[in-house]
């Protein structure tokens, strides 16, 4: 059933449907918006929003670039991390299963807990606390993916490389790494838009004045919420961006 | 000297399963054994301890005269298993030239220019060397198990261990692997182990066929098959399975299966 | 070519993994060992911690950053306050646990039904589908405190007869915003699952029963989806306790760990113990809602021969 | 007032702009006390979260009254909501920019090139009125950073001078020992600027009504006279007994230790009391103060807190002149002209 | 009557892949007719338009005289896929009463020990009695198929289409399971299309045996098989795999097989 025509279909439902559905819920909101007269307390209008945004691009922008550096840096340190814990304990099992426990809690906890006593123990006058918890947002997912990919080796393989009397890290090199990859992928996919909405959380707790999360309080505060919202709509295209850069770097690293 | 030499071998699962149960089986250099029986006798069991992808629980396994451990480690047998087993990251190509490039010691040019050459010479052998820069997914099932063939074979080893390697494939295409089989074990002279479930692909390629028996695993038959070398068989191909001998012996053989059979109680299907 | 199906190689697989009481030895083994490293970790650093050029490494290590463990556990046995009838701290927490864990629950539960609706009508239509994944996925990126006032709010303005919106659904509501996005995509995979070009035999067999669409979904893509909706299940568990804690801070609702998070920063500096309490008791919260998953979990087995990411 | 119809007090929800303590000690004293219900008035007192607007609440009918700063709701007023100010509570600002003697910080202008705390949520606008007074640039001249609900910060360092309501942060900070000196820390190892001494303080605390309903109900209208004065009168009480209104709020559920919650209601008394015009009266020249401030001070984006006058509608006296009417010829003293603060020691914790 | 008619079926895939051009087939009521050739050669395709699981591009299909969607809707088939296809969270009597507990109008007490009584049968027939409660991994592979032609067999259908059923099978238990499709047959005197690629098994078991070649899919030949009706060969066993007529059909099937190839220029693997 698949085929040709079903693909062109798919590409042209890929990015029509979802524009109509988008152009098609924000007309419904703005005439929601306008003709019951709604407060922008309880929502503004997409119009205004708009509006907002274009006053204010420069320091939307800026804000934007400063949450999306540290989502950066947690994301590659939390990758990091992640993948070499995910070596030692694909490795070693008691290593893995000792930081079983440690893992789960660390995917449980929130951040909104964890915020506050990593802004005293390291320093509320610098991004470190910010990178640092999206790092650990970003480290649950990608180990738990990598090791599951790491530890998922088909046995015809595994029995190759043996009947090759393959070493260890020949082994790790030919068959494991490279089978790994999509689940460590899978891993990544999600950590993007984690890393953002991570680091814009833990502005809420202290660190430099600066940043989207920072931001829409003080526009929340002031009860400017058609330009809150505009620093939301940044918050949105940095997430999409990580999470489409992701994709991207899937899509060209393992062409399957 | 022989090829294979398993004495005496038993392996028993931790289950408590006995796989095999004192099982005696010699390959002579350059000889092609055939092992069949029902499904679960313990034939692939076999051919891992063979291998060293397993160790007996008693007993003794030597290849060449060496361990089996030792022969694995000289990298002294080739084998294909009976899934194609590809490595789906890698092209056809690479596929095939894997094994070479694990041991190929410098991986300096030359060594990776003869690589290169083997593989492109080895394609061409199982009909693929149009096919080198796919990647393992964009072809037939049929045509992946000729990889893995291609793969066994890259090392040019003394001893082929074989999996049911045409399981997967159908009628036609079948024969024609057995074919080329044949002639390349005429051109190299390889000792084979063969494992399989079809009666009639046993006798076309074997000088001898092993009939086993279901849990625990024995050996209850072996039949020779006199017809002719494998250059001779190659050379004869499709009137060959008209021969009256080969009907007899496929006759024979499905006898002893059936025998085999009633011997023990339960049939696995 | 002819693969294992995915149904006997799970069962080869969990024959193979180890007995679940070294798991456990190692488990707390690895929980000692953290305990040992922060404790190490404070002796041996000076108390500025490791600062590279501008950027501190490696945290402070002084008792306000990193209280002792043994003083946690003090502090969580003495009394919550000063007040003469000030229940101890660990009391209070775990009585925060239990609310935050209950409303979790309520959010959880409201995050499942709606994920699994939109899974289906995703499954049922495809321009449904490709219109509303994006969007679904895009959900996820906008920042949860930015919409947790706007909940409340909306909330408030509800009142249908005698059924008056509580503070607390309105957390509830938070927490199911994250945790249907789970839900959602697990479910889809799963609902469509036989689609898939290697387990299109039993759709086909349904159709060769001559059978619609939601007798199929009922007897071959709900069954099917199991698997692909349990570690969503778990997920969609974790999400709705960090949902739930967020929105409690944010709305200042009272009775849970939020709040008293919130309330706990006046006295982070001269009692730095003391907010460590609630943070253990979220970590609690995050492992019974998962270990709760888990019962459900128990009541599919015979649906659940494999998980699949 | 109007006649309290008996058995039939009218609900009243009054959202505060944070959770329960002795900054908002009166209104919990006038619950405890009965001075609701004597005015007819079935009380209900709403917390707040760190995302609540109260202006925001009260305008969307989910509360009668809110609590809030004046420049916060200026804000708000000028984005469309139409409150108004019926009782200026707060007299006197209790902002202030706390630093440890050594950091050489006495007054606004040796805050440049220094890291300045921040809290941000509209809580802000005094310290940048100071700096822009003192020429500092923001956010050039000076390293703004985000101050948390703690003063962890500060105490570390990573912070030369932190934002701290006389009322609380700066209770924390005496509540800590002090690590060279093995005691708690004392008022003479800190700097204080104090705002009301720098011509930037902005009225603070205040009972926010909303404006529409002033106009258009008259219930609501006398209702707010009967709300006001019994707020008032919960005041008066917390001046006379500052103890047990600590022990209220306590009782309330706030979970501040006893002698910080001691120190809070003494120095929110402190704010109040004396009282010029009256508690509650909204002086021109401060609401004019804190206006001009708005109007023109920036902060690190460059915005300004309105770029316009208020409205007319955005305070009142009406309301306040009469419940003050009414509670003196109750015999209740609104001008506290003999109010004495206390002296409340800290203790470790503020346990 | 005749149990299926295909006339001038033409597949054109989305790709421009030509499975099957102007294929004609008649299956007469009662009749087992086997369908032959190399992979890729439309033998599934084929299958797939009778039982309206997929709709030719040009030229008809009629079973029992409706429209093929009709017999569909009417449950007038039972079909067995390569795949065994079981759910795996249903017991093996679970998954056999499927296709009633879909149909079965009332489900009602009656209906549900109708349902049970025939299940039970069914199971005994496929020689699994003790395995009704068992679940489908616990089955060897072998065991599972044989589920799934229980399965097909449930409604008793008049029309049984069957796609390699027995591809996954080892030699032995394939016989067995050939023996038995012979017998159910011969009593329920179903019209069976038997979709196969192995040679001695289509001659084995029909009717009629027909050829097909590769892209674009057409009929070659199509060999009469006159070995008796059902019963008969069931009766004979083992002895009529030992018939000169058996032999002479084998060798004739595929010449026809071979010649078919040499026709198409490329052969697909
Ligand atoms: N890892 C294992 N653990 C336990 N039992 C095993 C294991 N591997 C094989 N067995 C058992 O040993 C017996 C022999 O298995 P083996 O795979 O050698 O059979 P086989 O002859 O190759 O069958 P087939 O024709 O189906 O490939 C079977 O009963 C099987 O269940
Ligand atoms: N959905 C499809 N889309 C495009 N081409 C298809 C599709 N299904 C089958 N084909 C093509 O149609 C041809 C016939 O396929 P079919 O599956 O009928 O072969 P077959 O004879 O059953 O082969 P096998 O013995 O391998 O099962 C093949 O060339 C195949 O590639
Ligand atoms: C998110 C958030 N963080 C801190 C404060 C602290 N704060 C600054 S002024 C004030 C009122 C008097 O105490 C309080 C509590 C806040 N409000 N919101
Ligand atoms: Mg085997
Ligand atoms: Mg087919």
């Amino acid at each position: 059933m698949t085929g040709v025509r079903a693909r062109v279909r798919g590409d042209w439902l890929g990015l029509g449907a979802p524009v109509v559905v988008g152009v098609a819920a924000v007309a419904l909101w703005q005439a929601v918006v306008t003709g019951f007269g709604i407060e922008p307390f309880v929502v503004p209008a997409p119009s205004d929003i708009a509006a907002e945004l274009g006053a204010n691009l420069g320091v939307v922008t800026d804000a934007a670039l400063a949450t999306a550096t540290n989502a950066l840096l947690g994301l590659v340190l939390g990758t990091l991390l992640a993948l070499a814990g995910a070596g030692i304990s694909a490795a070693w099992r008691p290593v893995a299963d000792a930081a079983t426990p440690l893992v789960t809690a660390t995917a449980v906890v929130p951040i909104v807990c964890l915020a506050p006593v990593f802004y005293t123990m390291f320093g509320t006058d610098a991004q470190t606390t910010r990178v640092v918890v999206a790092a650990i947002a970003v480290f649950v997912p990608v180990y738990l993916n990598t090791l599951r990919g790491l530890r998922t080796v088909e046995p015809v393989h595994r029995d190759l490389m043996r009947s090759y009397a393959a070493t260890p890290w020949e082994a790790t090199r030919h068959v494991t790494l490279p089978g790994a990859l999509p689940f460590f992928y899978t891993g990544l996919r999600v950590a993007s838009s984690l890393a953002v909405i991570s680091a814009l959380v833990a502005e809420y707790f202290g660190g430099p004045v600066d940043g989207l999360g920072k931001a829409i309080t003080s526009a929340v505060s002031s009860s400017r919420y058609a330009l809150a919202w505009a620093y939301v709509l940044g918050a949105v295209a940095t997430g999409l961006v990580f999470y489409a850069v992701t994709a991207v770097i899937e899509r060209n690293n393992h062409a399957r | 000297m022989t090829a294979v030499v398993v004495s005496g071998a038993r392996r028993v699962f931790d289950g408590g399963t006995v796989a095999l149960a004192d099982v005696d089986l010699t390959v002579g250099e350059g000889e092609l054994v055939s092992l069949i029986g029902p499904s679960g006798c313990g034939k692939s069991t076999l051919l891992r301890l063979i291998a060293d992808l397993d160790a007996p629980t008693s007993g003794s396994v030597s290849v060449f005269g060496k361990t089996a451990e030792r022969a694995r480690k000289d990298q002294d047998y080739g084998i294909a298993f009976q899934q194609a087993g590809l490595l789906p990251w890698r092209s056809v190509r690479a596929n095939v030239e894997l094994p070479m490039q694990l041991r190929g010691a410098r991986g300096d040019r030359a060594d990776r220019a003869q690589r290169v050459a083997r593989a492109t010479e080895l394609l061409a052998l199982v009909g693929l060397a149009d096919f080198a820069d796919h990647r393992p997914h964009q072809l037939s099932g049929g045509m992946q198990q000729r990889v893995a063939i291609a793969r066994a074979l890259a090392r040019s080893p003394r001893l082929l261990l074989m999996d049911e390697p045409f399981g997967a494939l159908d009628e036609m295409t079948r024969e024609r692997l057995q074919d080329e089989l044949l002639r390349v074990r005429a051109t190299t002279g390889a000792a084979v182990v063969f494992v399989t479930h079809s009666i009639a692909e046993a006798v076309y390629l074997s000088d001898r066929v092993v009939v086993m028996s279901p849990r625990p695993g024995r050996v209850v038959a072996t039949l020779d098959v006199p017809l002719g070398g494998p250059a001779d068989r190659a050379a004869r191909g499709i009137q060959l399975r008209e021969d009256p001998v080969y009907f007899e012996r496929v006759s024979a053989v499905r006898e002893a299966l059936h025998s085999g059979e009633a011997a023990s109680d339960r049939v696995p299907s | 070519m002819s693969r294992p199906s995915r149904w006997s190689s799970a069962r080869r697989w969990s024959s193979l993994s180890r007995p679940r009481r070294s798991g456990l030895l190692a488990g707390t083994a690895g929980v000692l060992a953290l305990a040992a490293a922060w404790e190490a970790y404070k002796a041996l650093l000076p108390d500025d911690g490791w600062v590279l050029g501008e950027v501190r490494v490696l945290p402070r290590t002084t008792d306000v950053a990193m209280p002792h463990l043994w003083d946690m556990f003090a502090r969580a046995a003495e009394p919550l306050t000063s007040a003469p009838d000030s229940p101890p701290l660990w009391l209070a927490t775990l009585q925060g646990a239990g609310f935050t864990l209950g409303v979790s629950a309520v959010g959880w539960a409201a995050g499942v039904v709606f994920g699994l609706l939109v899974a289906v009508l995703m499954a049922r239509f495809v321009p449904a589908r490709a219109g509303l994944l994006p969007w679904v996925v895009l959900s996820q990126t906008v920042p949860l405190i930015a919409i947790a006032p706007l909940v409340k709010r909306w909330g408030a303005q509800l009142e249908v007869g005698t059924f008056d919106w509580q503070d607390w659904m309105s957390v509830a509501v938070i927490a199911s915003y994250l945790a249907f996005f789970p839900v959602s995509v697990g479910a889809l995979r799963g609902f469509t699952s036989p689609d898939a070009a290697a387990d299109g035999v039993r759709l086909d067999l349904f159709r060769a029963y001559g059978v619609g669409w939601w007798t199929t979904f009922w007897r071959l893509r709900a069954p099917s989806s199991v698997p692909y909706l349990l570690p969503a299940l778990r997920l969609a568990a974790a999400n709705a306790v960090v949902g739930t804690v967020v929105a409690e801070v944010s709305t200042g609702l009272r009775g849970g760990l939020g709040r008293m998070i919130v309330e706990f920063g006046a006295s982070a500096s001269a009692d730095p113990a003391k907010q460590w309490s609630p943070i253990g008791g979220a970590v609690l919260v995050g492992l019974a809602a998962t270990g709760l998953v888990a019962l459900v979990a128990l009541g599919l087995r015979r649906y659940r021969v494999e998980e699949t990411a | 007032a109007g006649e309290p119809e008996p058995g039939a007090a009218t609900p009243v929800v009054l959202q505060l702009q944070w959770v329960a303590q002795a900054q908002f000690a009166g209104y919990y004293a006038a619950v405890d006390q009965g001075y609701y219900a004597d005015e007819g008035l079935d009380v209900t007192i709403q917390e707040a979260g760190t995302d609540t607007v109260p202006i925001d609440v009260l305008a969307a009918g989910d509360a009668d009254y809110a609590i809030s700063w004046v420049p916060k709701v200026l804000g708000s007023i000028e984005q469309g909501t139409a409150v108004t100010n019926v009782a200026q509570v707060f007299e006197r600002s209790g902002t202030l920019q706390v630093a440890f003697k050594d950091a050489g910080i006495t007054e606004p202008a040796d805050l440049a090139g220094k890291k300045v705390g921040s809290w941000g949520y509209g809580n802000e606008w005094e310290l940048f009125a100071g700096m822009q007074d003192a020429g500092i640039q923001t956010p050039d001249d000076i390293e703004l950073v985000q101050q948390a609900f703690d003063m962890n910060g500060f105490l570390a360092g990573d912070i030369d001078a932190a934002q701290a309501m006389t009322y609380n942060e700066y209770a924390q900070i005496l509540e800590t020992v002090n690590p060279e000196t093995g005691e708690l820390y004392q008022p003479e190892d800190l700097e204080v600027i104090d705002w009301n001494d720098h011509g930037t303080a902005m009225l603070q605390d205040a009972i926010w009504a909303d404006a529409g309903r002033l106009a258009d109900d008259e219930v609501y209208a006398e209702t707010t006279v009967g709300f006001v004065k019994a707020s008032l009168r919960g005041w008066a009480y917390v001046r006379d007994n500052p103890e047990e209104a600590a022990a209220i709020v306590t009782a309330a559920g706030s979970t501040l230790g006893a002698s910080h919650q001691l120190w809070q209601t003494n120095e929110v008394n402190k704010l109040i009391w004396p009282s010029t015009s009256g508690i509650g009266t909204i002086n021109a020249d401060q609401w004019d103060q804190t206006v001009e401030i708005a109007m023109g001070t920036r902060n690190e984006t460059g915005a300004t807190v309105i770029s316009a006058e208020p409205p007319e509608t955005a305070y009142t006296n009406e309301y306040v002149e009469q419940a003050l009417a009414e509670l003196a010829e109750e015999g209740v003293d609104t001008q506290g002209e003999e109010f004495e603060a206390l002296d409340v020691q800290l203790t470790e914790g503020g346990s």
